[in-house]
């Protein structure tokens, strides 16, 4: 049970939600910058056999766009782009993600980078993941000091999709956007309800069984430290490092 | 060769920008011209207006670092890997800059509207961010296509004073190539006056060749060009040159303080070696 | 060489379009694909809604003399310097197709619209051309970042069912490259389908290569792909053929009767041989 | 003063034109396609020694544009275009272009090809001016059938300019944008002030003197001819051999 590591744990985890059979199809999938968890998760799906086009921002050589950056966006507001990923230094409970900062606008404590796209693509995608390995109460809050991009819209305002779910690096949270909130979908091993609730700054629903979140199979080990590793290896030289202990030849 | 008509010298490209103009500059994955952020330094500028195109990076974080900008008008600020911007994020604590947040399809969408010479376009999204709230010059009105209702966003026209990047080339008509680094045509078309610094100049047109026309800008947008080496650096440039990432971490580290900024900015920026390799 | 998924063979791509299909084509000066109008004349297509991006050529000309099309919607139709293009006058003459007048930035915009996913983007001009009088679906509203007054034309978004052009190779991605044509991009990322004739397909992928990215159009929107060599011709192919003005002109002088096209078409459309070179 | 081409005298007529000093200066000029005088003025501007920049449309060689046919128009809004030409099938007496059609709308008559960019050309660049050879009752008429591009506009209609002349085979009018009516400015040789009255179809006003469009100089025709045709050539093949006697290598 110990034989993986946390990040194998979440991209697996990851990707079983890309490919929840439940869920609209998605062909078309995008990872922003600095997402290498997602990255494994989406290329650990193609290793699996399932026909995604995966667009790495992150990317320098390969690029995917030739129209500069903003052809990420213009693809989304085509409805080309099926899914997406997002983070936040601040999530509450009703999936409102804040990337500016605490406090005053616009971040007169903690100022983070800023809002980046997901002011649009969040409305845009029919599917986002929200990923975020730190779980604690200062991430998760109750309600976030600046809303970058609003989980539920009012209604009669376009918006494709909401978040499906919420990955941390504690459990896995389904989105419910007809109520706004949260539930618990699975815990990962080692958490409890008890401890979740205890890290969490936002209230959510638990239903009366939680499932542990399942561990990698040995084929997805496999696939993520072989094939999947040799993919990523250019783009997330550290991350492949520490992960998989592999290293791009000099 | 004939150089192009345009073409200048760094220091001289710095002294075309006057205090307090608005710039456009494209972020760490899209060619910023460092060269000139230093340039602008050591000039002295005071009062700039940067417009992240549609984030900003190293260029911009060291011209506030430096107390060379008054307002900054972007989706993020960050250096990459090297995590926050530590000068940026100081000037937002102490309140000593003016920051207009956007998110990125916007601020492409602003500098699109000046590129079809419209006074506004509408974007999608957005509705229900704080963003929105923060900006009183963005406006909502209902899709006048639809049957009632659909409220959509309204974005004016932006037209910045000067577009600044770095290209790898020019060639003798002064038109600049830069690949698929494509914002940096709609910031060339968007803005009033574009300064770029190159890699080289070489012999030729561009746009006689098939293969490199689609990645040129016309000499039509362009109005001062500066050779200068390695530019970009510490930020990659194309396939051509690395982000030098344990620059930018020390960078980031030095940064920390305004002591440790102005210590870096000595090394960096000020020193006659610094300097003379631009 | 592995060959592009989504590579196919001209005639199973004519197929895909079913009658009545809006398609958007480029015009002469910009890589039609006249070996796709030729096979969907041969399929016998009918009720085609043409868009001429943004304006219409010789592909529009004899899908026009062939029956295949119901409406044209563009800027105009000429043969450039064949003249006014006689099938498509024959047509307006005798009421046989609707057409929708518009001015080239117009069709842009309302493809840029799609691109960027808004139901509209504004233009300025057309406000007292008798265009906007025969366009009840365009809008005029006052500009709401005025002070009042200042009227601006609202044009709706276009979304063709097909953009059809001609590409000079594609590679084993599926990724295909037209150089500075970049319309053709436009029409690919704002028409729900693409299917694109090329003359070539090379090993490699254009995206990872910067002297090629630029010119290239990812594969994401691309969904079929035919080898045609020649297959703009009598138009020209950027630098690797010329258009065949003489052959312009000879279509131009037996298509002034329907009779005469008849014969045109029977000559280059229909036989064996014409067929059989594509 | 028969030592030139009608050709001549219209190219040379139409870069004084595009030098007029009474008029805002034209830094970069866009010319249409199928437009070899105007391209022929503007050259000629350039050989004498006037740093215009110069767009021709029709050359697929080195075609100034790298963002496809729209960057004209982009270009155009942008306010960098300072003079364009435009023509038309019929052509009224308040400078209304008809390039759609005779008859019913969209040209039931006599259908030409279509309004190109006209209708936002005409009101986005500072200067027009106007080029038709054929000098009729048929194509200067007193209202054309179908406006493709107004010669005015309403008060409050964003407008950068309006036509400045008119210049055709047998005189040039000088456009008045107040009254929204032509004044003749001058008659090519061989014309007379009633000549031109019988061959113009819309009312026009007439000064007490009306002057003859002078002649080409020997410099004109010499750079018209020499540098000129030089670079002509690849882009007007059959222009260059009709009117200055010059094919292209083979």
């Amino acid at each position: 049970m110990s034989d993986f590591k946390p990040e194998e744990l979440l991209a697996a985890t990851i990707c079983r939600l890309v490919l929840d059979p439940s869920q609209p199809v998605a062909r078309h999938v995008a990872v922003g910058a600095a997402s290498p968890i997602p990255a494994a998760a989406c290329y650990l799906a193609q290793k699996l056999g399932y026909p995604i086009r995966l667009s790495l921002l992150a990317r320098t050589q390969g690029n995917p766009f030739t129209d500069g950056t903003r052809e990420l966006f213009d693809l989304t507001g085509q409805g080309r782009i099926d899914l997406f990923f997002l983070g936040g230094g601040q999530i509450d409970g009703q999936a409102n993600l804040n990337l500016v900062g605490t406090g005053e606008w616009p971040g007169r404590g903690v100022r983070f980078p800023g809002s980046f796209g997901s002011a649009f693509m969040y409305m845009m995608v029919p599917r986002t993941i929200l990923f975020r390995e730190e779980h604690s109460p200062r991430v998760l809050v109750e309600k976030v000091d600046n809303i970058s991009a609003n989980g539920v819209s009012e209604p009669g305002v376009f918006r494709r999709g909401t978040a499906q779910a919420l990955v941390t690096g504690r459990c896995v949270f389904q989105f419910h956007p007809a109520t706004a909130r949260f539930s618990l979908a699975s815990v990962h091993a080692g958490e409890t309800v008890a401890s979740i609730r205890a890290a969490t700054g936002f209230s959510f629903d638990v239903p009366a069984e939680v499932p542990e979140t399942p561990a990698p199979t040995a084929e997805e080990l496999a696939l993520l430290r072989g094939a999947v590793c040799d993919e990523m290896l250019e783009t997330y030289p550290e991350f492949c490092a520490r992960v998989f202990g592999r290293k791009l030849a000099a | 060769m004939a150089p192009p008509a345009t073409l200048t010298q760094l220091d001289a490209m710095a002294a075309q920008v006057p205090n307090g103009a608005q710039i456009a500059v494209p972020p760490d994955n899209s060619l910023p011209s460092v060269a000139m952020a230093k340039a602008l330094i050591r000039r002295g500028v005071r009062g700039l207006r940067l417009v992240g195109v549609p984030v900003s990076g190293f260029a911009t974080e060291i011209l506030i670092g430096a107390g060379c900008v008054a307002e900054v008008q972007t989706s993020a600020v960050s250096l990459g890997e090297a995590g926050f911007a530590p000068r940026f994020s100081a000037a937002v604590r102490e309140g000593s800059i003016r920051v207009l947040d956007a998110t990125c399809p916007a601020m492409h969408t602003m500098l699109q509207a000046s590129e079809k010479g419209v006074p506004f376009m509408p974007l999608r999204g957005i509705i229900g961010s704080d963003i929105l709230a923060h900006r009183p010059d963005w406006k909502v009105m209902n899709n006048p296509f639809a049957d009632g209702g659909d409220p959509i966003v309204l974005l004016p026209a932006l037209r910045p004073d000067f577009g600044i990047f770095h290209a790898a080339m020019a060639d003798s008509r002064g038109n600049v190539w830069l690949g698929r680094k494509r914002e940096c045509a709609t910031i060339a078309h968007a803005c009033q006056r574009s300064l770029v610094t190159v890699e080289r100049v070489v012999e030729g047109d561009f746009l006689l060749d098939e293969r490199m026309a689609s990645g040129a800008i016309s000499a039509t947008y362009i109005d001062s060009i500066a050779i200068v080496e390695r530019g970009a650096q510490p930020i990659a440039l194309l396939d051509e040159y690395r982000t030098d990432t344990a620059f930018l971490l020390d960078y980031a580290r030095m940064a920390k303080t305004a002591e440790g900024f102005a210590e870096w900015c000595a090394i960096h920026v000020f020193t006659p070696r610094a300097a003379a390799a631009e």
